[in-house]
C-alpha cells in the first residue's frame, strides 16, 4: 500500500458476550462503518493477554482495540475490570515506548450498542489518520540497515565456505 | 577434529565484566573444565589478537560463550567472526541473550546517550565537547574507533545462535551444566535456553507464604520497606519478577532478601516477560474505579526499567518507536 | 478416521470454503477472488466458494472433501460463528474429523453487512481467512463435556406470561416455582375490564387460571417474594427467595375478610394500588376481590401496630379461630435448585407526568387508559360507570395515542398496544356514556390477527378518528363553546390545519416501559438489555426467547411491549425451550476451559484469586495450582495472567491467538 | 374577491418535473437540520406553533416539501417569515427535528435567491437588521423601524405614529445611532468567511 | 443587582448579537457576531455572561452549541475571532438574571431583602419562549416555576396561567401586526381573565410587546388592559425602591394601584 493511499490497521479484540454480539448486530442492522477493523474474538476482554496487544503491533498494526462488556455486565463477573487494569499499565508503557495513545483503545459495549461499534471504529480511524502508520514491522527492518554495510562487507571479503 | 581437546572461546561485548567473573566463580571445577577443553579465546585473561581469531578454520572451535549485548559494529564484526569460527554459538548471561541492561539504552537516541555521556552527565569535565570520532587523522594515519549503533542488539539479532545460557551474570551452576552437557554432546534441541523451563517461584524459600487470595492494594519499591526476610515478595505488595522468570539462579536475590528482578528470562510460553508479569500484576489490583486504579499502578513509576530490566531489546517492541533514528553512519558527530 | 496430531509432524491440510450467502456475501466480497488467494496459502489443499456453505449440499461438499482430499482442517468463511459455528462442526464432525477442527471465519456481519467497497471488503475478508487459516493449524482434538441439568424451573414475575409459563411447565410433569413481588399474582391483565380484539372478560379467562396455577400439584407460588440472589450456570443455579412478611400466615388466612371488617379503620384510607388509586383500601386488605392467593396482608406502612405497637388489635380477634394473624412475622430467605430460569417480569406504564402539556395530574379530567380501564370495569371503584370528577358522565371524549411512545424524548418505541387498546377503550367508552369520543394518533397499528376488523368495528361505530399528534391539553377558551372544556390543540395532518377540539375528558394511552428495576433484574440473572431497557433476546428471530445466558430464557413484556396473545406464546416458547434442555438432561458444554500444565506451573499462586468461580485451587503438597475444568467457564483470564505461560484455554491456546494476529495483518 | 356564481378553480396536481432535486438534500446538510429525514408528519409542529393559523403551509407541510424537494413552493411560502423563532416546535418535537433551524436555513437561502414574497415585510427586517448590525454593530431601533417602513409599507408608518411618539415620549426609542467603538474588528471577522470561504457557505 | 451583592460589568464594546434576525440571513455569521461577544466576555474574565433579554440569551447560548456541535461552524468562528485576535474556548456561560437570582441568589436571601411585600398584587407569570426554550438548563420548558418562586418570595399572589410559555409575537407586531398583536393579545386577554393584576414577564421585548400596544390591539378585538413589567422591577417594589428610580413611569399601561401597596406611600 502507498503511503498515499494509507489506510490505518486495527485488529479488535473483542468479547464473545457483548462486543462481538454487538458487532455482529452492526451487521445484521447493516450499520456501515470503515473497513480497517479486524476482529479477534475471544471469550471475555479479561483474555486479552498484553501480549496479544503488544504482538499486534509489532506485527504492523496501527492500532488495537479492545471491546468488552460493561462494568458491571462482565459474564465473568469482573473479566472486563482486569482488562482496564491492565490497559491502563499498558498504555502507560507503550507511551514509555513512544507509542500514541490514541493507538490503544478499551471500549464497553454492550450487546445491543450495535451502533456504538460503528462509532468507535469510525472514530478510531479518524483519530489515527492523523497519527500516520505505526509500520513497526518496516522500523524493525529500516533498524536492521545499520549492520548491512558490515555484513556485506564481511561476505564479500570471506573465503567461499570454509570446509569444516 | 584434529585436537582430541574440545575447543573452546570467551569472548566480551556490551556487558560489565559481570559474566567473565562468573567463569572464574566456577572456582575449582575451572580446573576441571581447563582441564578438558583447550581455550582458544578470552581476552579478558589471555592475550589474543583478532587476527588469530581470523586464522582459525572456520567452525574450529567447539563452542563460543559469547557474554555481552551487541551495540557496536566492531562487536557485530567480532560476533560475526565468532559465529564463523564456532560450531555451536551460546549466547551467555542476559545482555548476549536478550539485551540486558545496556537493551535499556533502547529508550533514547545514540544522541542522548552520547550527549549525556560526554556533556551532561554530572562527573563529566570536558568543555570542547570532544566526542569520540569514527576516524581522526594523526599524522598520515587514521585511527578509527567502532561506530556505536543506533540499536542495541541481543546476539540472536544479529547472528544465529544456537543455546542461550541467561543470567546477570548466569550462575556457576547453571554454567557448569551448560558446559558438561556440551562436552558431553547431551545437548537439547538447537534455540533451547539452557535454564529450567519453569518459574522461579518453583524453587524459591518464600512460595510457601505467598497467600493464594491477596490483591494489590499498592505496590511498593524495595527501598520503600523493611521487606520481611520471609514472606513472598509479592505478599508484601514489592515488585518480584520471579513467577514470570526462568528459575535455575537458586533463588539467590529473594534468599538476599531482593525480589528477583527477572534476569533469566521469560519461560519458552512467554514471548514478552514484561507485560506478561504486568497482565498478572494488574489483573490482581483490588481498584475497580480508573483513578484508584491509576493510584495503585503509581507505585510502579518506571514500568519499562521494572519489566523490562533485562530484556526490551527482545521485547516485542525492542526500542522505543518515536525516537529519530539516525541512518548516518558518522552518528559520534 | 484420519487423526492427525497437533504437533506438527503430521501434514497439516487445510479445507477452505467461502459462502456467497446468496447476495448476502457475494455482492460485497469477492468470493472467487478470496478463494483463490487462499489457495495458495501453506497447508491449504481445497479452496473453494460456493452459494450456500450451510445448506445440505454446502454441508456435503466438506465431507466429501475430507473424504477425497484427506483434509484434517476446515475453514468456512461466511456469517457469524454464534449463528452457524454448530453447524459446521458438525459437517466436519460428519466427515470424520473432530469437529474442533473447524474454525469459522466472519465475513457478512463483520465485513459484507457492514462495509460498501468491494475492494476493502475483499481484502477485509482475505485477511481474516487468513487469520482462521493460520490459526486452524494449532487447532486440537476436543471432546464437549455433559453438564446434567435440574429439572426445576424457576419463573419469575406472575402476570400472564409467567403463570402461563409456569402451567405449561407444571402440566409437563416439570416442578415450578413461582415467583411474585406483589402479594397477588394477576399482573397487569388483572386490571383489564375486556380485551380486544374478541372483547372478551380479561378476568374470565385470567382467572382460572390464577387459581388453576396456584392449585397446581407442581407448582409452588410464592407471591410478595423476590429474587435477591442467583448463582450457578445453566443446569445448576442455586437461587435466594426473599419472603416478605404479610403478618398474614398465608396457610391459615382463608380469605374471609373478617378482619378487614374490624381493623380499627372503620373506613378505607389509603390509596388503592390495584384501583391506580382511584379508591381507598385499610392497613389490612386483600389486593383485590380475584386476588391470587386469597390471602389477607398488612400494609406495615399503615398498620397501627406495626408502626407503632399501639393498636386494639381488632383484627386479631375477629381471627381468634384461626390465628391467621401474626405481627411477628419476619423476612424469609428460601433457597432452591433449579436447572432453568423464566423471567417475565413485565412492564411499567409510562408516567404521563412526563409529558406536561397533556395536562397529566394538572387537569383531573385527563386520566391515563389504566385508570379508564379500573372505571370501565363491574368490579371497580365506580362499579363500571365513567364519570368526570365531578360525577357527571361526560359528553365528549379525546384519548391521546403515543403518550410517551416514539418519541425521542421520552420513549422512541412503538408500545404496539396502544392502539388497539385505546380502540377498545373507546368502544366501552361510547357503549358506556353514549360520549361523542375521537381518537387522535400518528399512526394506526392494528396488525394482529383480528385487529384491522377491529379498527373497522371502530370506525363503523362512529368513533373520529384524527391524525395528529396532540400538541397541548388546556383549559383557557378562545370560543364560547371551549368554555369549562378541555382543550385539544391538534393540526388535524388529513385535513391540513390546525384544530382546537373541545372534550370532557382526555384518555392518555400511556405506553410501557421496562420496569424500574429492570437493570438490577437483568444484573440478578445476567442477561443484557437493549439501549431502551428491555431485555435482549439471544437472537431476534432465531432465539426469541433465550438470553446470552443459557438456561435464563425472557417472556412476556419485560422483552419488549406485546400484546396478551404474544405474551402467552412466548411464554410458551419459554417453557417449550426450557422443557428441552430439562428432558434432554444435560447440555453439551464448550470445550474452552483453562488447564494447567503441572510440570510448568510454578506454584506462584498468582491466579487462584482471579477466579470467579473458585475453579482454580493450590494444591499444598504438590504445590501446584490445579484448575477443576467442571467449574471452569472458559473466560481466559487467568490464562491471559499466567507470569510464566502455564496456564492455557482449549480453544482460545496463545499460539492459536498469535496466529490470527499474524493472518489479520499478513495482507497488502 | 371571486364572485359566489364563479367557482374558480385551480390545477393543484404537481408533477416531477417541480421538483428540484437534491434541495432536500442540501437543506438537510445544513447543521442542525440533519434530523429531517426522521420526520414521521405527526403534526405536532404545527400543533404546537402559535402561528400556523396564518400559514400558506403548516410546520409539517413545510417538512413533507423540504424533503420531497418542492424548493419553489417552500421557497415561495409564507411560512419561513411567519416563523417568530418560538422554539415550540423544536422542543416539542418528538423526532428531536430542529425545526426552527431548518425555519433559519429555508430564510436564508430564500433570501439568497431572492424569492421571498415582495410586500413580505419580515425579510425586508431581518435584511435591514442584519445591515445595520454589520455597519454599526448595535441595532437603534427607530431607524430600523423607519427604514423597514420606508421600504416595505410606507402608509403603516402614519397607522403607528401614535405608538412612535409614545415611545419617544417616554424615552424608550433613541434617535441618536449607536455603533460600536471597534467596528474594524468585526469587519474583518466577518471578512474571514466572506474572503476565506468563498461565499461563506453553498 | 446590586442590591443582592452581585457584580456587574458591562461587557467592553458589545455588539448587537443578531437576534432571530439575523439567523435568517446567514447563520454562519450570527453566530460569529455572537460569538465575538463570548470571546469579549471571556477575556474579560471568569466571568459569566449576563443578559436580560431572552433573544440575546437564546442567540448566545445558540453560538455556544452550535460551536460545540458543529465543526463546520466552529471552524467559521475560530477564524474570525482569530481576525480580531480574540478567541473563545466555551468557557463563558450565558446567564440570564432569572437563572441568576433563582440559582446563585436564592430564594432565601431574596426574601430577606423584602421590605415592601406585594401582598395582594395578582401576578401572572409570563416567561415567554425563548428563555426556557430549547437551550435553557436552569428551569423546565413546558412549565418554568422558577420566576413563580421568586414573585411568591415577593409576598405576590401567582395566577395559574397556562401560557406562561407561549410567544408573544414580538417579531412579528411590527411586521405582520394580525399575527402578533393576535398573540399578545391572546395572552393579556388570559391573564385578565384568570384576574391577575399585572404580568411579569422576564424579556424586555415581550416587555415592550405586551405594554406598547394596547391600542392597536383594542381597536382589532376587545380591552385587554393589564400592566406588564419586568420581573425586576417587582422585585424593586418589593425592595422599597422607589417606582420612578424602576422606571415603572415609562409604563404605557400603568400598574393598577392597590390598596395594600397604596398605603406604604408607593405612588405610580
Amino acid at each position: 500500500m502507498t503511503e498515499k493511499n494509507w489506510q490505518p490497521r486495527i485488529v479488535a479484540f473483542f468479547c464473545n458476550w457483548c462486543t462481538y454480539t454487538a458487532a455482529d448486530l452492526a451487521g445484521v442492522s447493516r450499520l456501515k462503518y470503515a473497513a480497517n477493523i479486524r476482529i479477534i474474538r475471544l471469550m471475555c476482554s479479561g483474555r486479552v493477554d498484553p501480549q496479544f496487544i503488544v504482538d499486534a503491533f509489532a506485527r504492523g498494526a496501527d492500532g488495537v482495540l479492545i471491546g468488552g462488556c460493561h462494568p458491571g455486565d462482565c459474564h465473568y463477573v469482573e473479566g472486563n475490570y482486569k482488562a482496564l487494569r491492565r490497559f491502563q499499565m499498558l498504555k502507560r508503557m507503550l507511551d514509555d515506548m513512544g507509542i500514541e495513545e490514541q493507538r490503544l483503545q478499551l471500549e464497553w459495549i454492550s450487546a445491543s450498542e450495535g451502533d456504538k461499534v460503528r462509532t468507535v471504529v469510525n472514530d478510531m480511524v479518524e483519530k489515527i489518520k492523523p497519527l500516520g502508520p505505526l509500520g513497526i514491522p518496516k522500523k524493525f527492518e529500516a533498524w536492521d540497515k545499520e549492520m548491512a554495510e558490515l555484513e556485506e562487507k564481511i561476505t564479500s571479503s570471506e573465503p567461499v565456505a570454509a570446509p569444516a | 577434529m584434529s585436537s582430541p581437546k574440545p575447543k573452546i572461546a570467551f569472548y566480551w561485548c556490551a556487558s560489565c565484566g559481570g559474566c567473565e567473573e562468573t567463569v572464574v566463580d566456577l572456582a575449582e571445577d575451572i580446573l576441571g573444565v581447563i582441564e578438558k577443553v583447550d581455550i582458544v579465546l578470552w581476552p579478558v585473561a589471555m592475550d589474543f589478537k583478532y587476527k588469530n581469531v581470523e586464522a582459525m578454520p572456520d567452525k574450529s572451535i567447539t563452542a563460543t560463550l559469547l557474554n555481552g549485548a551487541i551495540r557496536s559494529s566492531e562487536q557485530e564484526e567480532m560476533a560475526r567472526l565468532l559465529r564463523r569460527k564456532s560450531q555451536f554459538l551460546i549466547a551467555y548471561g542476559s545482555c548476549a541473550v536478550s539485551g540486558g541492561i545496556p537493551s535499556l539504552a533502547n529508550q533514547f537516541t545514540r544522541e542522548q546517550i552520547l550527549k549525556f555521556n560526554y556533556e551532561d552527565a554530572p562527573t563529566v569535565v570536558n568543555e570542547a565537547k570532544t566526542r569520540p570520532r569514527l576516524e581522526y587523522q594523526n599524522n598520515g594515519h587514521t585511527l578509527t574507533l567502532p561506530e556505536l549503533r543506533n540499536v542495541v542488539r541481543a546476539l540472536d539479532q544479529v547472528v544465529d545462535v544456537d543455546y542461550y545460557v541467561p543470567g546477570c551474570p548466569p550462575t556457576p551452576n547453571i554454567t557448569k551444566t551448560a558446559i558438561t552437557a556440551l562436552l558431553e554432546g547431551k545437548l537439547p534441541p538447537k534455540g533451547s535456553v539452557l535454564a529450567p523451563n519453569i518459574a522461579l517461584c518453583d524453587e524459591c524459600p518464600r512460595k510457601r507464604t505467598r497467600p493464594t487470595s491477596a490483591s494489590f492494594m499498592d505496590f511498593k519499591r524495595p527501598h520503600q520497606l523493611l521487606a520481611d526476610p520471609e514472606l513472598c515478595f509479592l505478599a508484601q505488595s514489592v515488585v518480584c519478577m520471579g513467577p514470570a522468570t526462568r528459575s535455575g539462579c537458586g533463588s539467590q536475590c529473594p534468599a538476599g532478601n531482593m525480589p528477583c528482578t527477572g534476569c533469566f528470562g521469560p519461560t519458552s510460553r512467554v514471548r514478552d516477560q514484561g507485560v506478561k508479569l504486568m497482565s498478572s500484576l494488574c489483573a490482581n489490583i483490588a481498584a475497580k474505579e480508573e483513578d484508584e486504579i491509576g493510584k495503585v499502578l503509581e507505585g510502579i513509576p518506571d514500568p519499562i526499567g521494572t519489566f523490562y530490566r533485562y530484556g526490551l531489546a527482545k521485547s516485542l517492541l525492542r526500542r522505543k518507536m518515536n525516537l529519530p533514528f539516525s541512518g548516518e553512519r558518522n552518528g559520534h558527530g | 478416521m484420519s487423526n492427525p496430531s497437533h504437533n506438527g509432524t503430521d501434514e497439516v491440510r487445510i479445507g477452505f470454503y467461502i459462502c456467497h450467502c446468496g447476495h448476502n456475501i457475494g455482492a460485497v466480497v469477492d468470493c472467487p477472488a478470496v478463494a483463490e488467494y487462499t489457495s495458495k496459502l501453506p497447508g491449504v489443499v481445497v479452496s473453494r466458494d460456493y452459494k450456500y456453505m450451510c445448506s445440505d449440499p454446502g454441508q456435503e461438499l466438506i465431507q466429501q472433501d475430507i473424504h477425497d482430499h484427506k483434509l484434517n482442517r476446515i475453514v468456512v468463511a461466511s456469517c457469524s460463528p454464534l449463528l452457524h459455528e454448530h453447524t459446521f462442526r458438525t459437517a466436519t464432525e460428519r466427515g470424520g474429523l473432530n469437529p474442533f477442527y473447524f474454525q469459522m471465519v466472519n465475513i457478512r456481519e463483520h465485513d459484507s453487512w457492514v462495509h460498501t467497497d468491494l475492494i476493502e471488503a475483499t481484502a477485509k475478508a482475505r485477511a481474516l481467512a487468513h487469520a482462521a487459516i493460520r490459526r486452524v493449524r494449532f487447532h486440537k482434538p476436543l471432546e464437549t463435556t455433559r453438564v446434567p441439568i435440574h429439572p426445576d424451573v424457576l419463573v419469575v414475575g406472575g402476570g400472564i406470561s409467567g403463570i402461563h409459563a409456569a402451567l405449561t411447565l407444571g402440566n409437563a410433569g416439570k416442578k415450578v416455582f413461582l415467583v411474585e413481588r406483589e402479594p397477588s399474582i394477576g399482573g397487569h391483565m388483572a386490571k383489564f375490564d375486556k380485551t380486544f380484539p374478541t372483547l372478551d372478560c380479561a378476568a374470565c379467562i385470567l382467572t382460572p387460571k390464577m387459581s388453576a396455577v396456584r392449585s397446581h400439584e407442581n407448582v409452588t407460588l410464592w407471591t410478595y417474594s423476590e429474587v435477591v440472589k442467583v448463582e450457578g450456570y445453566v443446569g445448576n443455579y442455586k437461587v435466594t427467595v426473599q419472603r416478605k412478611p404479610r403478618y398474614v400466615i398465608e396457610d391459615l388466612c382463608v380469605g374471609c375478610q373478617e378482619c378487614i371488617k374490624s381493623c380499627v379503620y372503620k373506613e378505607p384510607k389509603f390509596s388503592d394500588e390495584f384501583n391506580v388509586g382511584l379508591s381507598k383500601r385499610k392497613p389490612i386488605y386483600i389486593p383485590f376481590p380475584q386476588a391470587v392467593p386469597q390471602v389477607v396482608l398488612i400494609d406495615p406502612e399503615r398498620c397501627l401496630q406495626v408502626k407503632t405497637g399501639k393498636c386494639k388489635k381488632t383484627c386479631l380477634e375477629a381471627c381468634a379461630d384461626r390465628q391467621a394473624i401474626d405481627f411477628n412475622q419476619k423476612e424469609e430467605l428460601i433457597e432452591v435448585k433449579v436447572g432453568t430460569i423464566i423471567v417475565a417480569t413485565g412492564f411499567k406504564l409510562f408516567d404521563a407526568k412526563r409529558i406536561p402539556q397533556y395536562g397529566y395530574g394538572l387537569y383531573p379530567n385527563v386520566v391515563t387508559s389504566l385508570e379508564l380501564e379500573r372505571l370501565v370495569t363491574s368490579s371497580g371503584p365506580t362499579a363500571g360507570d365513567i364519570i368526570l370528577r365531578d360525577g357527571s358522565k361526560p359528553k365528549t371524549a379525546g384519548f391521546i395515542l403515543c403518550v410517551g411512545s416514539r418519541d425521542l424524548k421520552t420513549n422512541r418505541w412503538c408500545s404496539r398496544t396502544c392502539c388497539m387498546h385505546s380502540m377498545k377503550l373507546a368502544q366501552l367508552f361510547k357503549e358506556h356514556t353514549d360520549a361523542d369520543v375521537t381518537i387522535f394518533y400518528m399512526d394506526i397499528r392494528a396488525p394482529g390477527k383480528g385487529c384491522e376488523e377491529f379498527y373497522d368495528k371502530s370506525l363503523r361505530e362512529g368513533i373520529r378518528f384524527i391524525r395528529g399528534r396532540v400538541a397541548e391539553v388546556t383549559d383557557w377558551a378562545l370560543a364560547p363553546e371551549e368554555e369549562g372544556k378541555l382543550v385539544i390543540r391538534v393540526e388535524d395532518t388529513l385535513a391540513g390545519f390546525v384544530r382546537r377540539i373541545p372534550v370532557d375528558m382526555i384518555v392518555l394511552a400511556v405506553g410501557m416501559e421496562p420496569q424500574v428495576d429492570a437493570q438490577e433484574v437483568r444484573r440478578l440473572f445476567n442477561m443484557s438489555c437493549g439501549t431502551e431497557g428491555w431485555f435482549l433476546e439471544k437472537h431476534p428471530k432465531l432465539a426469541p426467547v433465550s438470553t446470552f445466558t443459557d438456561g435464563v430464557f425472557i417472556a412476556g413484556c419485560c422483552q419488549g411491549p406485546k400484546d396478551i396473545p404474544d405474551s402467552i406464546a412466548q411464554a410458551g416458547a419459554a417453557a417449550a425451550e426450557a422443557m428441552a434442555l430439562i428432558d434432554r438432561g444435560y447440555i453439551e458444554q464448550e470445550p474452552n476451559t483453562a488447564y494447567i500444565v503441572e510440570e510448568e506451573c510454578s506454584g506462584c499462586k498468582s491466579c487462584v484469586v482471579l477466579c470467579p468461580y473458585t475453579a482454580i485451587s493450590f494444591d499444598d503438597a504438590k504445590q501446584k495450582a490445579i484448575i477443576n475444568e467442571a467449574l471452569c467457564k472458559g473466560c481466559g483470564t487467568c490464562v491471559a495472567s499466567c507470569p510464566s505461560g502455564s496456564i492455557k484455554q482449549h480453544l482460545f491456546e496463545d499460539e492459536q491467538i498469535f496466529s490470527e494476529i499474524e493472518g489479520v495483518l499478513a495482507y497488502d | 374577491m371571486v364572485e359566489a356564481h364563479m367557482m374558480k378553480i385551480k390545477r393543484t396536481i404537481k408533477y416531477d418535473a417541480d421538483r428540484v432535486g437534491g434541495f432536500g438534500r442540501e437543506i438537510m446538510s445544513v447543521a442542525g437540520c440533519d434530523q429531517l429525514p426522521s420526520c414521521i408528519q405527526c403534526g405536532t409542529c404545527s400543533g404546537t406553533c402559535p402561528l400556523t393559523i396564518y400559514m400558506d403551509f403548516s410546520p409539517r407541510q413545510v417538512m413533507a416539501l423540504v424533503r420531497a424537494d418542492f424548493k419553489n413552493e417552500v421557497l415561495r411560502s409564507n411560512t419561513i417569515w411567519l416563523c417568530a423563532s418560538c422554539y415550540s416546535c423544536t422542543v416539542e418535537c418528538p423526532r428531536q427535528i430542529r425545526i426552527t433551524d431548518i425555519m433559519y436555513a429555508l430564510k436564508q437561502r430564500a433570501i439568497k435567491e431572492q424569492v421571498y414574497p415582495k410586500h413580505m415585510p419580515i425579510p425586508i427586517l431581518a435584511k435591514e437588521f442584519a445591515k445595520m448590525v454589520l455597519s454599526k454593530g448595535r441595532i437603534t431601533e427607530t431607524l430600523l423601524v423607519m427604514q423597514l417602513f420606508l421600504r416595505a409599507n410606507w402608509r403603516a408608518v402614519l397607522s403607528s405614529w401614535r405608538l412612535g411618539l409614545g415611545l419617544i415620549t417616554t424615552g424608550r426609542f433613541v434617535i441618536k445611532p449607536e455603533r460600536i467603538e471597534r467596528q474594524a474588528e468585526l469587519d474583518a471577522m466577518l471578512a474571514t468567511i466572506t474572503n476565506g470561504n468563498g461565499k461563506g457557505k453553498a | 443587582m446590586r442590591h443582592l451583592g452581585i457584580e456587574l460589568t458591562e461587557l467592553d464594546d458589545w455588539n448587537c448579537c443578531g437576534a432571530t434576525a439575523y439567523m435568517s440571513v446567514d447563520e454562519q455569521e450570527a453566530c460569529i457576531l455572537a460569538a465575538r461577544n463570548l470571546a469579549i466576555a471571556e477575556k474579560t474574565g471568569p466571568q459569566d455572561l449576563l443578559t436580560p433579554c431572552s433573544a440575546c440569551y437564546l442567540v448566545l447560548n445558540k453560538t455556544k452549541h452550535n460551536v460545540e456541535d458543529f465543526p463546520k461552524i466552529r471552524e467559521g468562528v475560530q477564524r474570525a475571532l482569530k481576525a480580531a485576535n480574540l478567541s473563545y474556548s466555551g468557557k463563558t456561560a450565558v446567564r440570564h438574571p432569572l437563572d441568576v437570582l433563582f440559582h446563585d441568589v436564592g430564594i432565601e436571601a431574596i426574601k430577606r431583602k423584602v421590605v415592601r411585600p406585594l401582598k395582594g398584587l395578582k401576578v401572572a407569570p409570563y416567561y415567554g419562549c425563548q428563555v426556557v426554550r430549547p437551550y435553557a438548563t436552569f428551569d423546565e420548558a413546558w412549565n418554568p416555576t422558577t420566576m413563580d418562586g421568586i414573585l411568591a418570595a415577593l409576598g405576590a399572589e401567582i395566577v395559574h396561567y397556562p401560557l406562561k410559555t407561549k410567544c408573544c409575537g414580538a417579531s412579528l407586531t411590527g411586521t405582520v401586526p394580525e399575527a402578533g398583536l393576535r398573540m399578545s393579545y391572546i395572552l393579556l386577554k388570559e391573564a385578565v381573565r384568570r384576574g391577575a393584576d399585572v404580568i411579569s414577564t422576564i424579556c424586555p421585548l415581550c416587555q415592550f410587546n405586551l405594554d406598547a400596544y394596547h391600542d392597536q390591539i383594542m381597536k382589532r378585538w376587545e380591552p385587554a388592559r393589564i400592566a406588564t413589567v419586568y420581573f425586576t422591577q417587582l422585585m424593586g417594589l418589593a425592595f422599597g425602591l422607589e417606582p420612578k428610580q424602576l422606571g415603572l413611569h415609562r409604563n404605557f399601561v400603568p400598574m393598577k394601584r392597590l390598596p395594600e401597596l397604596e398605603k406604604s406611600e408607593i405612588r405610580f
